[in-house]
């Protein structure tokens, strides 16, 4: 019995997706696990997430792979179902995955025990905990870009230098009704009193196809500024709401989930003047995006089709395995091979101002600082791309830490 | 060809109601109990927690439905808000330093109290509109629980469970959940097995035939409609607890969701209404075919023999499931576990056709 | 400006009850027929807007013909689930066809994105973003249009009604088998029913696939049709129309007055209500047929 | 019955038996078992699905508590109480209650009418019967309405339709025994008293031949008859101590007194009843017993069967069971012809006995049997065959009621498919000069009821007459061939026995009953009587459509089914023997019209009259014949139906097979 089921272990060992590799890459490979939902929620993202995360494994492998070493990846659909998620992630780490990489809130958070328990890295960018920033408490977790804190702190931050201050002004933040539409709320709340700005939040009902009884009441509240906190479908109904309401698109800052296909979606230049957080350079300027055009998606390598490459959560899907490759590189120069999850999360601790050739900002990780720093920058809609309006930057950090600290001390003391 | 009946015969009316008077049907029974005892032994730690862990819980779960859906056949379409309210309850009540056996209890009851208020709409309504109702009720436990930052726990809206142990053992290591909730899982089992030939269980029966009918004959419809949403929501909630701590670790309030209550009830309906056997065979169907699908799929397009996308490819087990599921309402109503039956059948009448006596 | 509000939440809110109310027609139309609640009415919306993307978004055909193949391809589509799917469970418990229309939801679901990809589509119909302003009233242009094209397919599903071939499908929709007696044949009007079905699917994929985009979500439609098909009564047309107005303004009103003070979304918790109470009151709807149950 | 005559009775008897032991009876084996065994199930009873035990404690209990209850009736030594009815333990405890109190049980078939039934109470002045239930009690009250005055007491086991309402004279056999058990208890030693009242020379049961020839004559069987006989056939190894035994068969049989009183007493047998007679073959499947007694015809039953179920069953079922049965035909045929199988060949029966055998028996209800019996008439090579292929060690017995049909039977190790057997130990066999068999035992009976004419026809000089033709084997097998009394000639002088040929037809699945007439005519010819169900199930298959049994038996394809069967018996007989003509009669022989007996044998006499005209047909050479029929209602009225009948030549049939 044992035997066999050993047998048709082997046999899934074997699924392994080889990314593919022809170049001098001929050391044992290393194994990226890319457990993602492909097919239920976050649909609207993962697909040019993981392409973006593909095609850059691939340009790696192309190009000699990690000091020789060929990256694997493991992908497969969890449905946004916490016991596929599960599932998928058990069986990528008996494969001998390193790191992986859920792509959902629901299933990162179930898997939170797991990665810390087994050492495996764990890379929640963009979604997840963002007490996990906390790295003493989740060593093995990485958000490894901007939280949600960061990105509110960031956009009030712009809102006060570059769009008349805060003080006096009265902001809406319109939110899905769900834990992450109302993650922002206590950072805010507390900028608001040190700030002394008005915040009000109106939520609605997800998934956001439907607002419109929401922005009559915003309108009424006639704010300066709207930020709109929302993921997919409820992303550009909430721009149409609010420029339909009378909010000029220039006033309206959105949460890093909003992308060129949201700006189509809207329709005609309706969406022009629209800032969203960006944590990642959008476009295909940046030089690892040319690379990628050159190495993998020229010869038709391209893990997706060519038109998605340089769009914003492409470019996200590539920043955050730039990263990850960086730390394995690290990982096995300070180390040596084979490479393991706890090798590679040192390996992530040692990123020192990394910013994969300006596509994204310095990144540094530390031990303690599993953020990286909260940088980002605001960008805004010109009618055909997003156009950076500041510098990299990260602001109010010491709100941002007080939620870390204070919601890590609530995992340590729930364990 | 496995089955000999001949020689079993009964002194009294209970031991021909015994739950397995064949020989045959004792030995599977006692073979598969002991390969599960044997499971962390036998399995690889991926299997045993990513498929056998799961698999039982949800059984568990199918189990406490069919007894509300099949054997007192009243409809439920938010049955995963009532596992949400035991696998709440029993985080908090543990965190709040209650042992863990008495947070089962705990679970259970409020559950069950609350499971009752679902009840409610069926003291009115049947069939259609009693999906409805339970479904708008779905709507309603969710968010509230999403709503209530002392529910779902704060901001991140996880609630990792503490530390407990179980009859003095900690639930720490993988054998020590997947005995839990084995152990949870043959209790129902047992449970609904005997409800089902109990008077308990004839009353519902009757009730589900029809209400009106039941009340003629001296089984006041009222009482036992609430009765069998007590009991099942009260098993549920256990079962959510025991969900949330043997499997999850943590819960949020997607892992309960209006889909997961949509599966419960494919697993009841897919393994065929009422039957404890269906109940095995849908939550493994409705669980585990998705990932083995996803797995195969990936297996096969390694091989790049054929060329589609990655989108399609993982839309594929969706579809699959979509029109397994419609294949196995329209083809085998009466679902797997009926499949299961005629197999059964197919044996125990070996080597004629039908029954010769 | 209080009472602005007020209006402004109940215009819109009725506006979008009937744009619910476009999605709830073809539930009520196959329930009239067959007994059947059709939830996967929802997934036939989403199909309808990909097979309207596919023809104005993909192809470039103008939007009128795009919407008339749409139109032609769903009436067929109607059919032919009646005919593969639904008409092998006559006689089976409401269960299993609740269940299998589930089933085929997830089987569209996945076609339709696994297909065509699962970013969201713009379904551009042509119609101006800016609100029409009345006072300090803003009302949403698509969903007045959308609004307006809801009632009017109401409209003309009750004059269908009264054509030769919708009386047949009172007839059915009253009873079987006296219809069967006069030599109605059954299980043409059911399937005749499905297709119209197919054809408010494609007006409501239209109009929803043009507010929100083109993608799976828009099966998510079908909890609030469902409440507008319970509050109207399974049964009846007129229902759908009055309810969709009710179930669209206090889905408006209530949230507009409550959401401020519980900081939530509320609407989905008003539709449950609605269900909820619904049920517990008059299970039939405004306008439904009360069954008697006979042992 | 006098006193003076018991004594005297008494008195022939132990100088006829001076090795019987007086008090060695039936009764004091029960006392022993109750005593050394009085845990042990001794009886099983299905009532309303589930199995109602007694113990040999309850059984003697019972018996007691009858018998003290019967005597209060003024039952007593000599008297005759009829016992009517289907297996019940109440009718067994009943009947063992009357041989303890030294009366004489007198069991009739449960369907016989009224009118034979009246005629064996006058002729055994009976004045208490035993009855199973409502149905015999009202036929009972029918006959004493006819005139029979000396009926007292009509004592009932089923108080359904009868309770509180009891008819003059009639009495629950509860209520027997609860007065039986008052009794009891006032008398602290009545029991031991009745106990040892009964004696082996008292009569244990009055029997009744079958009336094959003539009225039925009483044939009373003593305690020392039955009990030699059951010692003798332990002894030889034909039953064991303890053996699972199912009483199905009717009381009024022999067979079942010997069985289940006689050697379920000597032997403690587990005895098992039915819950009814439908329910016997799913009954039997519960209690799998492990002796079975069943007539060649209940075995031919049960193999047609199986046909049956194979015939419908799943395209791998059926292909195994073709393949794997007659592999063990084959293999059984040769094993008796003395060849051994090969190892190969036993492997593969083994795995034969996992895939079907086993799972057929184990179907049938004899996965347990170990010693599977038949007696009464020759059974079919092949239904013989096929029951020993399967695994099942199927022997013949031979016997008559005279002798406890404890007389010959096939040894376990040497079987041939011709011969009955060796006699018993005790038993000593001879041929006599005519060719008839003749026995002489301990379990021979001493004499007919009140008839001393026949009694001195069938024993001269201590052998008893079987009536049987017959030869010995050189290795001490008895050949039975037939009745004497049945060899007859045809015109042309050739000798045959028509029940021979008859058996040889009904061999055949097809043919339930044939008559073959040719007594002092030219040729031999058929009466067929088709059985429905396999012909039935033929035509089904065959896409033959039929609406009753008279349409079914004149189709021209089922004529064509008839004559391959007869045109193969032919194919075994003498050529001068060959049936030439037959006719598929329109309905089955039936015992109310008195065509053939309870137990099926043909009444020659009966049929020649009812169809005289068929019969001539049959030698006129004509192709067809309007036949009136004349029907019975069960009303007991009768009337007359106009019938078609075809008459088939079979000699072309055979020419063409030989051909």
């Amino acid at each position: 019995m044992k035997t066999l089921l050993k047998g048709l272990a082997g046999v899934a060992g074997a699924m392994a997706l080889a990314v593919g590799g022809t170049a001098s890459a001929d050391k044992e490979p290393i194994k990226f696990a890319l457990l993602q939902d492909f097919t239920a929620v976050y649909t609207f993202v993962s697909s040019e997430y993981n392409q973006g995360q593909q095609d850059y494994l691939r340009l790696i492998n192309e190009t000699g792979g990690v000091e020789g070493h060929p990256i694997e990846t493991i992908i497969r659909d969890t449905a946004n179902e916490p016991q596929r998620g599960l599932e998928a992630y058990n069986r990528a780490r008996r494969e001998g995955a390193v790191l992986v990489d859920f792509f959902s809130t629901p299933v990162s958070r179930a898997a939170v025990n797991r990665v810390l328990r087994d050492e495996v890295v764990m890379i929640t960018a963009l979604h997840g905990r963002g007490d996990a920033s906390h790295g003493e408490t989740f060593p093995f977790v990485f958000p490894m870009m901007a939280t949600y804190w960061s990105q509110a702190t960031l956009l009030a931050d712009y809102i006060d230098r570059h769009q008349g201050g805060l003080a006096n002004k009265r902001i809406a933040l319109v939110h899905i009704d769900s834990p992450f539409g109302r993650e922002p709320l206590p950072v805010l709340q507390e900028l608001a009193q040190q700030k002394g700005f008005q915040l009000r939040s109106f939520g609605y009902p997800s998934p956001g196809t439907e607002q419109s009884a929401t922005w009559s009441d915003v309108r009424r509240y006639r704010p300066d500024h709207v930020i709109i906190w929302g993921a997919g479908g409820g992303q550009q109904v909430s721009v149409r709401e609010a420029i339909r309401n009378g909010i000029r698109p220039q006033n309206i800052l959105s949460v890093v989930w909003l992308s060129e296909t949201d700006a189509r979606n809207v329709g005609g230049n309706h969406m022009n003047g629209v800032k969203r957080f960006e944590a990642v350079a959008s476009g295909r300027e940046p030089a690892v995006i040319q690379d990628i055009l050159t190495h993998v998606v020229e010869p038709g390598l391209g893990a997706g089709p060519a038109a998605n490459v340089g769009s914003s959560y492409y470019n996200i899907g590539v920043a955050t395995m730039a990263v990850a490759v960086e730390a394995a590189r690290l990982a096995i120069r300070e180390f040596g091979a084979p490479l393991t999850g706890d090798t590679l999360r040192r390996g992530f601790e040692m990123i020192e101002g990394f910013d994969a050739r300006g596509l994204m900002p310095p990144v540094t990780l530390t031990a303690t600082d599993h953020q990286g720093g909260g940088y980002g920058r605001v960008s805004q809609w010109n009618g055909q791309t997003w156009e950076p309006l500041t510098d990299w930057s990260n602001a109010f950090q010491e709100i941002v830490w007080h939620e870390i600290e204070k919601d890590a001390q609530g995992f340590r003391d729930g364990r | 060809m496995f089955y000999r009946l001949s020689g079993i015969h009964h002194t009294r009316y209970e031991s021909a109601r015994a739950l397995w008077p064949v020989t045959a049907d004792r030995r599977i029974v006692q073979g598969l109990l002991l390969l599960a005892v044997a499971a962390p032994f036998l399995l690889s730690d991926l299997y045993l927690t990513s498929y056998m862990l799961p698999w039982l819980i949800w059984t568990a779960a199918a189990l406490s439905l069919t007894l509300l859906m099949g054997v007192a056949g009243q409809l439920h379409f938010g049955f995963a808000a009532v596992m949400a309210i035991g696998a709440y309850t029993s985080i908090h009540l543990t965190r709040a330093g209650v042992p863990f056996e008495l947070a089962l209890l705990g679970a259970g009851l409020m559950a069950a109290l609350i499971g009752c208020l679902f009840g409610a709409a069926a003291l009115r309504v049947k069939g259609l509109y009693l999906v409805m109702a339970t479904l708008a009720m779905q709507y309603l436990v969710e968010w509230t629980i999403i709503n209530v930052p002392a529910i779902s726990g704060g901001a991140q809206a996880t609630l990792s469970t503490p530390d407990v142990t179980f009859l003095f053992i900690p639930l720490q290591s993988d054998g020590a959940l997947y005995y839990t909730a084995l152990l949870w899982t043959v209790v129902v089992t047992l449970l609904i097995m005997n409800i089902k030939r109990s008077s308990f269980g004839r009353a519902l029966v009757a009730v589900r035939d029809k209400d009106f009918a039941a009340s003629v004959i001296g089984v006041n419809p009222l009482k036992y409609k609430l009765l069998a949403f007590f009991a099942s929501s009260f098993l549920g909630g256990v079962t959510g607890a025991v969900l949330a701590f043997c499997y999850y670790q943590a819960v949020t309030p997607e892992q309960f969701g209006f889909n997961v209550s949509i599966q419960l009830v494919a697993m009841v309906l897919v393994g065929g209404l009422g039957s404890v056997i269906g109940a095995y065979l849908g939550a493994g169907f409705v669980l585990l075919l998705p990932i083995v699908l996803t797995n195969l799929l990936a297996f096969v397009a390694q091989f790049d023999l054929i060329p589609i996308s990655f989108n399609l490819l993982s839309h594929i087990p969706l579809m699959v499931y979509g029109a397994l599921i419609i294949g196995v309402i329209l083809f085998e109503p009466l679902g797997l576990a009926k499949i299961y039956d005629n197999i059964r059948k197919y044996f125990l009448v070996w080597p004629f056709r039908h029954t010769q006596s | 400006m209080d009472f602005q509000f007020l209006i402004e939440l109940t215009i819109n809110g009725a506006l979008t009850g009937l744009m619910y109310s476009l999605v709830a027609l073809g539930i009520v139309l196959i329930y009239k027929s067959s007994g059947v609640p059709n939830l996967a009415q929802g997934a036939m919306v989403m199909i309808a807007a990909y097979l309207v993307w596919i023809f104005a978004g993909l192809l470039g055909t103008p939007i009128l013909v795009a919407l008339f193949m749409a139109l032609v391809g769903m009436f067929l589509f109607g059919m032919l689930t009646e005919r593969f799917l639904l008409r092998k469970m006559v006689g089976q418990p409401i269960i299993m066809v609740v269940m299998l229309t589930l089933g085929l939801e997830s089987l569209l679901r996945g076609i339709g994105p696994g297909l065509l990809g699962a970013a969201p589509k713009s379904l551009d119909l042509g119609l101006d973003m800016m609100p029409i302003i009345i006072g300090d009233v803003f009302i949403n242009r698509e969903y007045l249009v959308g609004g307006l094209i809801g009632a009017a397919m109401v409209g003309l599903s009750l004059l269908f009604f009264r054509t030769r071939l919708g009386t047949k499908l009172r007839a059915v929709s009253d009873n079987h088998i006296s219809s069967w007696s006069v030599g109605i044949s059954v299980e043409r009007a059911v399937a005749i029913s499905w297709g119209l079905a197919g054809i408010s699917a494609v007006a409501a994929g239209a109009m929803w696939g043009s507010v929100q985009g083109v993608d799976w979500t828009l099966t998510a439609l079908l909890f609030p049709a469902v409440a507008v098909v319970i509050l109207g009564g399974l049964d009846s047309i007129y229902g759908v129309l009055i309810a969709g107005l009710i179930v669209g303004i206090l889905g408006s009103v209530i949230p507009g007055y409550v959401d401020p003070l519980v900081g939530g979304g509320t609407r989905d918790v008003v539709t449950s209500l609605i269900i909820l109470l619904t049920i517990m009151f008059r299970p039939h709807g405004i306008f439904g047929r009360e069954d008697i149950e006979r042992v | 019955m006098l006193p003076e005559k018991i004594h005297q009775n008494l008195e022939s008897s132990r100088a006829m038996h001076p090795g019987w032991q007086d008090q060695d009876h039936l009764i004091r084996q029960l006392v022993n078992n109750a005593r050394d065994h009085g845990d042990q199930v001794a009886l099983r009873e299905r009532d309303r699905g589930i199995w109602q035990e007694y113990t040999w404690q309850d059984y003697l209990e019972r018996v007691m508590a009858l018998a003290a209850g019967l005597e209060t009736l003024g039952i007593g030594p000599g008297d005759r109480v009829l016992v009517v009815g289907d297996n019940r333990p109440a009718l067994y405890f009943g009947m063992l209650a009357a041989v303890t109190l030294r009366a004489v049980p007198s069991p009739a078939y449960p369907d016989t009418n009224p009118q034979e039934i009246q005629s064996q109470m006058e002729a055994e002045s009976i004045r208490c019967a035993l009855v199973e239930d409502q149905e015999q009690v009202d036929k009972l009250l029918g006959i004493r309405a006819a005139g029979y005055g000396h009926l007292d007491h009509i004592l009932f086991d089923d108080p359904r339709g009868l309770k509180d309402k009891e008819p003059r004279g009639a009495l629950a056999l509860e209520d027997l025994l609860a007065r039986g058990r008052a009794r009891l208890e006032r008398e602290p030693n009545l029991a031991r008293d009745l106990q040892s009242r009964p004696s082996v020379h008292d009569t244990a049961v009055l029997l009744h031949s079958s009336g094959t020839t003539g009225a039925p004559k009483g044939i009373p069987l003593k305690h020392g008859h039955i009990l030699s006989g059951v010692r003798n056939a332990s002894q030889a190894g034909y039953f064991r101590e303890g053996e699972v035994h199912m009483a199905y068969l009717p009381m009024a049989w022999v067979g079942d007194f010997i069985f289940t009183i006689g050697a379920a007493l000597v032997l403690r047998f587990c005895v098992n009843i039915p819950e009814r007679q439908e329910t016997a073959l799913h009954d039997l499947r519960e209690i799998a017993p492990t002796l079975y007694f069943g007539s060649p015809r209940a075995w031919s039953n049960m193999l047609t069967r199986i046909q049956v179920g194979i015939s419908e069953s799943t395209g791998l079922k059926r292909r195994l069971y073709h393949h794997f049965m007659p592999f063990a035909v084959e293999l059984e045929r040769r094993r008796l012809e003395g060849r051994a199988p090969t190892a190969v060949e036993r492997v593969w029966r083994a795995v034969g006995e996992v895939l079907i055998f086993g799972p057929l028996k184990d179907q049938l209800g004899l996965a347990r049997v170990e010693r599977p019996y038949t007696a009464g008439e020759a059974m079919g090579e092949d239904v013989f065959l096929f029951f020993r292929a399967l695994g099942l060690n199927l022997r013949q017995f031979y016997g008559q009621t005279e002798n406890c049909a404890l007389c010959v039977a096939q040894p376990p190790d040497s079987i041939s498919l011709h011969t009955a057997g060796r006699p018993f130990p005790g038993v000593e066999l001879k041929i006599s000069d005519d060719g008839e068999i003749l026995v002489r035992s301990d379990n021979i009976f001493d004499g007919y009821f009140n008839n001393p004419e026949a009694t001195a026809e069938t024993l001269q000089d201590g052998w008893m007459h079987t009536g049987d033709a017959g030869y010995l084997e050189e290795d001490g097998q008895l050949v039975v061939l037939g009745r004497v009394s049945e060899v007859v000639y045809t015109r042309g002088g050739e000798r045959f026995i028509p029940t021979y040929v008859e058996n040889r037809l009904k061999f055949s699945h097809y043919i339930k009953d044939a008559c073959i007439l040719g007594k002092d005519r030219d040729y031999l010819a058929a009466l067929i009587v088709i059985d429905i169900d396999a012909v039935g199930h033929w035509a089904e298959e065959n896409g033959v459509a039929y609406t009753s049994f008279a349409d079914l038996s004149q189709k021209p394809q089922v004529y064509e089914l008839v004559r391959k069967e007869v045109a193969h018996v032919n194919g075994v007989l003498p050529e001068a023997l060959a049936i030439q003509r037959f006719v598929n009669l329109h309905k089955e022989f039936d015992p109310d019209d008195g065509e053939v007996t309870r137990t099926r044998k043909l009444r020659r006499k009966v049929i020649d009259a009812h169809y005289a005209p068929i019969i001539e047909s049959l030698y006129d050479g004509r192709g067809a014949i309007e036949f009136e029929a004349r029907i019975s209602y069960e009303t007991g009225e009768s009337g007359t139906l106009k019938r078609h009948l075809a008459v088939a030549d079979v000699t072309g049939a055979r020419l063409a097979e030989e051909v």
